[in-house]
């Protein structure tokens, strides 16, 4: 389970110094990454019209998919600066999805077998 | 400010509950209410205590509801071609039976021990979020009466609980039936959705200092599996019932064959939820056992981290295997095979814990109280049903057995011989923690032989008849298809029908068991009367309303046997001498009590804000009308939640207790 | 530690004046729930998305996802709900700096966009049904609309929510932490963010 | 409904078997009965001798239930052996461990290498049990070397079967001794050839029904808009008894069927009267019978070359202008039949029932062939049909509380028949055969 990584002997240190310290980055970064994100997120429309990615077109939709989900859950969402743990909580149920749903519609294309 | 202000040399009578309180109040929709007593106490309480005893009276009386379903089902069958039912009112039966009793009965009962024991267990006062508890619970009660109530308005579901597209669209059910089930588990749903957070958070964050997590008690860890499952499950049981609601009540498409649709999508929802349900069902009772055994054994629990792991192993891998559910119904080879294997691995982590609670007792010293007698039946009568688990993970095998009564039999010999068995083995075992008084051994025992063989003759004959080829869920059985000889239907469903009436008896005897132990008023419990391991007996029978006097430091697991024994023995040698007693424990904790205790204070929003729910579900199903009527109590619910302020303020309280007798500064509140 | 309050829920005012609750991981219970939230909220948009994905094909000639997308209209709108989780950022990193003024009119701006975005969705909504897609025309139109319904209605709560925090803000009705409070929204309204990154690929993009 | 039209969904799978159907090529492999030396080998032993239900899981009758048959029994042994392991250990544990007075035990928290043993035993035997299991898993999948296929449809609540006519003009592997063959399509009771391996391809029309004939194989859900496949093979002649188990509505106890197996001269004559043309009524009462019929019955009954005599035309019944799932019981040769109504009621009276029910498998043929006698009439069940229906049998045939269906009655409703007429009926009804 998620929660064995609780560790106790870091509690004390919690607790004394101040939780707002290592909430990440300044506005500036923030403003930058936005950036990022709406030039991915115009490649991405690009490659939607783009004939010539050809094979690679889904695989390289779904890569820029997952950068920018990773992108603002890790860092709009401080998950990268925040306690491990919030991490496993999320990323339980965020496997769990991906997982439990692609096998089920695996399973529909396995059914004429 | 509710707030327990205490001079420490003060010693608290063990059954000092505070109660002196005069709420000059009136209902000012941003104050908090803050009555302690009468019924005013358990409407707006938000205290885990009182929580859990509401979850367990309220899943009692369902309990009774889905037993009288199922006698009618089987006086129905008792004979060939039984009347005693139509075949539209029997469909109703086994519909309501199935969903009462897994979904009003055992999770809500789960949820009353969980509610009680967990705060407790890790050392805390409350639970994390005390008002959203006290939302969930509102939420489970209005959703199953809400659920109940078509009964009278036209007849219940008759699809089955496990409600298969698309025999549950309206062409197929034009009643409101399976419109009330669908918004009452939702509602339901959203009841264990918040439930399952609080406890998680609770378990997690909320623990004694020093508790790690490998010193937290068996069934807390159970209890924190399970709602890991519940957090993760409900949402596709959600997705599932909204798809269902949008096809029944806005003509949606979802399950049209004529559109295209895929009935067995509804299928891959439902037991990609139903199956770590049964996990949900079956763990908060292996985690009671795992308490009882131990404690009467005078053992700690063998292989503790075993337990543990297998618990969460059996969480883990119960998301791979849902589709066990449907070997027949076309999956194709492959998958199928992937499911099968996946299925028999499962058994493993479920085989570690039989093992496990067997070799507790090994080299124990046995004391048979009914809670120990119920634990012991639970792992004969479990590892029946875990074996014909076995046979039926074997997909070929499967084919033959599903959807007969052979699966019944399997599922009653692991939810009852499972779930039930373990609810009683709890409710004896913590009953003097929760009411401060014992329940009459002998009655007891009586209650546990009736019901072991009453499920036994219910459910083995079972066995017998589904192998022999009668299908589930058919209203009647014809005498033509019955056999002859020792293998005749006829024979082996009379049993099965005589068998529930035992089985009845049992269960009534624990009703007058409750009912005789407290009225006589005689039989004060003990503060410790089990000699217990774990740390929700460092505390008073009842426990005051914030639990611990000064909240324990925690330094093994099972603190509690460890603080009470300690070991002398040399050499290698093990000898155990008691060290002191729980009330000299006690007396400790309460003469080093902590000097502020903020317990939260009462507060109207949660029942408000439940009572939004129904009324919303009504609206769906007959009125637009009504859906603006709850949806306003819904706003001006959580608006009132989010506005209330976080305790009362000190001058509603009373500052003197008028009845006198203590010298406590006390002001409690509910 | 002795001094131990159990307030999770309603953070007290007093809670300073009392130092540090108790917790077991050190951790704020408010922020492991809402975690966990979102934790279950996969496994909601993952349903409604596999739905979508299994009936996506399935629907007549003409008013299907490649008749109907208009990919630049829908770009426009996922870079307004794109942008306002840069401003939502900004708003929990001013309360965090308790600079509330701040906070204030960075929330309002997210709430702003968010109205934005839903209008957009409004539209397209209208659009498709005049020309010709109901709930109930075909299997796709129930998922489509079931889906990106469900996703709207995530972010009008998330408006709701930022609004009433705007309106709490200034008439000081918030209990307890402030800057942990806009976090709390942040974080929802983020995750209502990324579910529209996948939907935006997974059901505009990559043709059916 | 496109779903409704069974036809195109046939004929829209891939289906190679289909047309690599040969007679010469049945096969008649067996396997050897295991021998049984297992202790709980002689229960099952025990259970094959007594007279079992119809329906026993553990009686097997063809090849295909006798493979689940070889990989079950095994395994019931052995979970039997861990069983009752547990119950000992348990039992001794309680008897050997009870307080007498012992001194507080040792507080271990167990032994490690104990534990891991104990954890890889379970799931040692366990692997030695998937991987039968999953070879057993796709022998009975595969549909290459079936000979023969008949269509199974299931609805509220009966089953159809539609016997497709192969490219060389072969109904299940035979040739129709004159004439040309045309889809022969009857209701509950499936006809078939002894020792012939059968691919069912099903499907449904509303709801989803479970074909199972339990001793020739497990069940197969039968989803409306998808094709599904079940093998079938029979050793000897007799009737198998089936019964839907996925809970298709009210009348799911209802819904019954039975496989009839016929030694291959048999189902030739079978095939041949089924293709024969349509029999005029001899007796003024079933001429009479048989206008009551049209008027009453052929709306939703085909009856095949049945032809108006007020008109001269064809009879062609129209059941999807009146029942929600669009057909009704084909009842050309009913009387060939032993069942009716989802063979849920006998069209035998009990002493010809059993008769045929228990023959000897070198005589059932002949006596199944006999079809339905006037003097082996089972009356009293038909008679209460005809007269009411949807009370006999629950039914959703009030059209009026089904709105929902566009007015489409869900099973037989109530016709209001006189009891002249149920006479006429049946005395028609009696020479269809």
């Amino acid at each position: 389970m998620s929660t064995e990584t609780v560790d106790h002997t870091t509690e004390a240190g919690h607790a004394e110094h101040d939780e707002h310290a290592d909430h990440g980055w300044s506005d500036g970064k923030y403003i930058q990454l936005a950036v990022i994100l709406a030039v991915i997120t115009g490649l991405e429309v690009y490659a939607s019209y783009a004939d010539w990615l050809g094979p690679a077109f889904i695989p390289s939709l779904i890569i820029m998919m997952v950068v920018k989900f990773v992108a603002v859950v890790m860092f709009f969402m401080h998950l990268k600066f925040d306690n491990k743990i919030f991490s496993w909580l999320f990323y339980a149920g965020l496997f769990l999805a991906v997982g439990v749903y692609v096998a089920l519609l695996v399973t529909f294309q396995f059914f004429n077998r | 400010m509710a707030i327990i202000e205490r001079p420490t040399e003060t010693l608290v009578p063990a059954t000092a509950t505070p109660a002196y309180v005069t709420p000059d109040s009136g209902l000012g929709v941003f104050r908090r209410p803050v009555q302690s007593e009468g019924w005013k106490s358990w409407l707006f309480t938000v205290d885990h205590k009182k929580l859990g005893i509401m979850y367990g009276v309220t899943a009692m009386a369902f309990f009774v509801i889905g037993g009288i379903e199922a006698m009618l089902i089987r006086a129905q069958l008792a004979g060939p071609d039984g009347t005693i039912l139509s075949a539209d009112k029997y469909n109703q039966m086994f519909t309501m039976h199935a969903t009462t009793m897994v979904f009003l009965f055992v999770m809500p009962m789960a949820a009353a021990f969980a509610n009680y024991m967990v705060p407790l267990q890790v050392g805390a006062r409350d639970v994390a979020f005390p008002r959203i508890n006290a939302f969930g619970f509102w939420a489970f009660l209005f959703g199953g009466i809400f659920i109940n109530t078509s009964w009278i308005l036209g007849g219940a579901a008759d699809g089955g609980w496990f409600m298969y597209a698309p025999n549950s669209s309206v062409t197929f059910s034009p009643t409101n039936g399976i419109d009330f089930w669908v918004l009452g588990l939702l509602i339901t749903g959203i009841a264990s959705q918040t439930g399952a957070i609080n406890l998680i958070v609770t378990a997690l964050n909320m623990r004694a200092p020093g508790m790690s997590l490998m010193r937290m008690p068996i069934f807390t860890w159970m209890i924190l599996v399970v709602q890991f499952l519940l957090v993760f499950a409900i949402p596709v049981i959600t997705v599932a019932l909204v798809l269902l609601m949008f096809q029944r009540q806005f003509d949606a498409t979802f399950f049209s064959v004529e559109f295209g649709a895929d009935p067995l999508l509804w299928q891959h929802l439902f037991w990609i939820f139903g199956h770590p349900e049964v996990y949900i069902l079956v763990l908060p009772a292996f985690g009671i056992v795992s308490e009882v055994l131990p404690v009467f054994s005078k053992k700690p629990l063998f292989g503790y981290p075993f337990v543990v792991f297998s618990g969460a192993a059996i969480g883990f891998v119960g998301w791979g295997v849902w589709a066990h559910h449907m070997f027949a119904s076309g999956l194709g080879p492959v998958s199928v095979a992937v499911f099968s294997v996946a299925t028999m691995a499962i058994a493993v982590p479920t085989g570690v814990k039989i093992i496990n609670w067997t070799l507790t007792m090994w080299g124990g010293k046995l004391r048979f109280t009914t809670a120990m007698l119920f634990s012991v039946g639970l792992i004969i009568q479990f590892t029946i049903g875990g074996l014909s688990g076995v046979t039926h993970s074997v997909a070929p095998s499967d084919t033959q057995q599903t959807d007969t009564y052979y699966i019944v039999a399997h599922f009653h010999y692991v939810l009852f011989g499972g779930a039930i068995l373990g609810i009683f083995s709890g409710l004896y075992y913590w009953w003097p923690k929760v009411f401060g008084k014992l329940l009459n051994e002998t009655l007891g025992k009586g209650n546990f032989w009736l019901m072991i063989i009453g499920m036994n003759l219910t459910f083995g004959p079972m066995h017998i008849i589904g192998l022999q080829g009668q299908p589930r869920r058919m209203y009647r059985w014809t005498e033509a298809r019955a056999g002859e000889g020792f293998f005749n239907l006829g024979f082996w469903n009379l049993v099965s029908s005589i068998g529930t009436l035992i089985l009845a008896i049992g269960v009534l005897l624990f009703f007058i068991n409750v009912w005789v132990s407290h009225r006589k008023g005689t039989v004060a419990s003990p503060l410790d009367p089990w000699d217990a391991r774990s740390l929700e007996w460092l505390t008073s029978n009842p426990p005051k309303e914030h639990n611990f006097d000064r909240l324990p430091t925690v330094h093994a697991l099972d603190e509690v046997f460890h603080r009470k024994y300690e070991d002398v023995g040399t050499d290698g040698h093990h000898e155990y001498k008691q060290v002191a007693t729980t009330e000299e424990l006690l007396a400790i904790e309460e003469a080093n009590a902590d000097a502020h205790i903020h317990m939260p204070s009462p507060s109207y929003w949660p029942i408000v804000l439940a009572f939004s729910l129904p009324i919303l579900a009504y609206g769906v199903i007959y009125n637009l009308v009504l859906m603006v009527v709850g949806a306003a109590i819904l706003v001006l619910g959580m608006y009132g939640w989010a506005l209330e302020p976080s305790t009362a303020p000190e001058t509603d309280f009373d500052q003197s207790p008028p009845s006198g007798g203590s010298e406590l500064e006390v002001a409690s509140h509910g | 530690m002795a001094d131990t309050a159990v307030l999770a829920d309603a953070p007290a005012d007093h809670g300073d004046a009392h130092g540090e609750h108790h917790s077991s991981t050190g951790l704020s219970n408010n922020k492991l729930a809402m975690w966990l939230f979102l934790g279950s909220e996969c496994l909601l948009f993952g349903g409604l998305i596999s739905t979508y994905m299994l009936y996506r094909g399935r629907h007549s000639e003409n008013l299907g996802p490649d008749q109907l997308w208009d990919i630049p209209f829908t770009s426009a709108s996922s870079f307004v709900l794109l942008m306002s989780s840069l401003t939502m950022v900004l708003a929990v990193s001013s309360a965090h700096r308790r600079n509330l003024r701040n906070a204030k009119i960075w929330l309002a701006v997210t709430a702003t966009l968010g109205s934005l975005f839903v209008a957009g969705q409004v539209y397209e909504f209208t659009t498709f049904y005049r020309e010709g897609l109901g709930f109930t025309t075909s299997l796709f139109s129930s998922s489509f609309y079931t889906l990106t319904g469900f996703h709207g209605v995530h972010v009008t709560v998330g408006i709701i929510m930022l609004l009433s925090l705007v309106a709490m803000l200034s008439k000081q009705r918030v209990h307890g932490d402030k800057a942990e409070t806009v976090e709390m929204v942040g974080l929802y309204w983020h995750f209502v963010d990324v579910v529209w990154i996948l939907i935006f690929t997974l059901v505009y993009l990559i043709p059916a | 409904m496109t779903f409704h039209e069974r036809t195109n969904v046939q004929t829209s799978e891939p289906m190679t078997s289909v047309a690599s159907v040969s007679s010469d090529q049945i096969s008649r492999s067996r396997r050897p009965v295991l021998a049984l030396g297992a202790v709980i080998g002689a229960g099952v032993v025990a259970s094959s001798c007594a007279a079992q239900a119809p329906q026993d899981t553990w009686s097997p009758a063809g090849e295909n239930a006798q493979m689940i048959h070889n990989l079950q029994w095994p395994i019931f042994a052995v979970a039997g052996i861990v069983g009752l392991i547990v119950f000992a250990a348990v039992g001794y544990a309680v008897w050997k461990f009870r307080d007498r007075g012992q001194p507080i035990p040792e507080q271990t928290h167990g032994k490690p290498a104990l534990e891991i043993a104990l954890t890889i035993l379970p799931a040692v035997i366990l692997a030695v049990i998937a991987v039968p299991t999953v070879s057993t898993i796709f022998a009975l999948a595969d549909t290459t070397d079936t000979e023969c296929v008949v269509n199974v449809t299931g609805q509220q609540w009966w089953w159809e079967y539609d016997y497709p006519i192969a490219d060389d003009g072969s109904i299940c592997g035979f040739m129709p001794t004159a004439g040309n063959a045309s889809p022969i399509i009857t209701s509950g009771q499936m006809v078939l050839p002894v020792g012939t391996k059968v691919l069912v391809r099903g499907t449904s029309r509303d709801v989803i029904h479970s074909y199972w004939i339990p001793r020739l194989n497990g069940k197969k859900d039968m989803v409306p808009g998808r094709v599904h496949y079940l093998r079938l093979e029979t050793d000897t002649p007799g009737i198998y008894a089936g019964q839907c188990t996925e809970f298709c509505g009210l009348s799911h106890a209802n819904m019954r069927m039975e496989v009839i197996a016929l030694e291959r001269a048999d189902f030739q004559k079978w095939l041949d009267n089924e293709l024969k043309p349509y029999q005029a009524p001899e007796t003024a009462a079933a001429k009479a019978g048989e206008t009551v019929f049209i008027q009453q019955c052929a709306r939703c009954h085909q009856i095949n070359g049945l032809v108006d005599p007020i008109n001269g035309e064809l009879v062609v019944s129209a059941p999807d202008q009146f029942v929600w799932s669009g057909a009704a019981p084909n009842l050309t040769n009913l009387m060939m039949r032993n069942t009716f109504a989802g063979a849920t009621w006998d069209l035998l009276s009990p002493q010809c029932r059993a008769r045929v029910w228990e023959a000897a498998p070198e005589e059932f043929g002949e006596r199944f062939l006999e079809g339905v006698t006037p003097e082996c009439l089972n009356t009293v069940d038909l008679r209460e049909w005809l007269r009411n229906s949807p009370a006999k049998k629950p039914m959703y045939a009030d059209a009026e509380m089904l709105e929902v269906t566009d007015g489409k009655t869900r099973g037989m409703p109530y016709l209001a028949l006189s009891e002249d007429q149920i006479d006429l009926l049946i005395a028609y009804l009696l020479e269809r055969k």
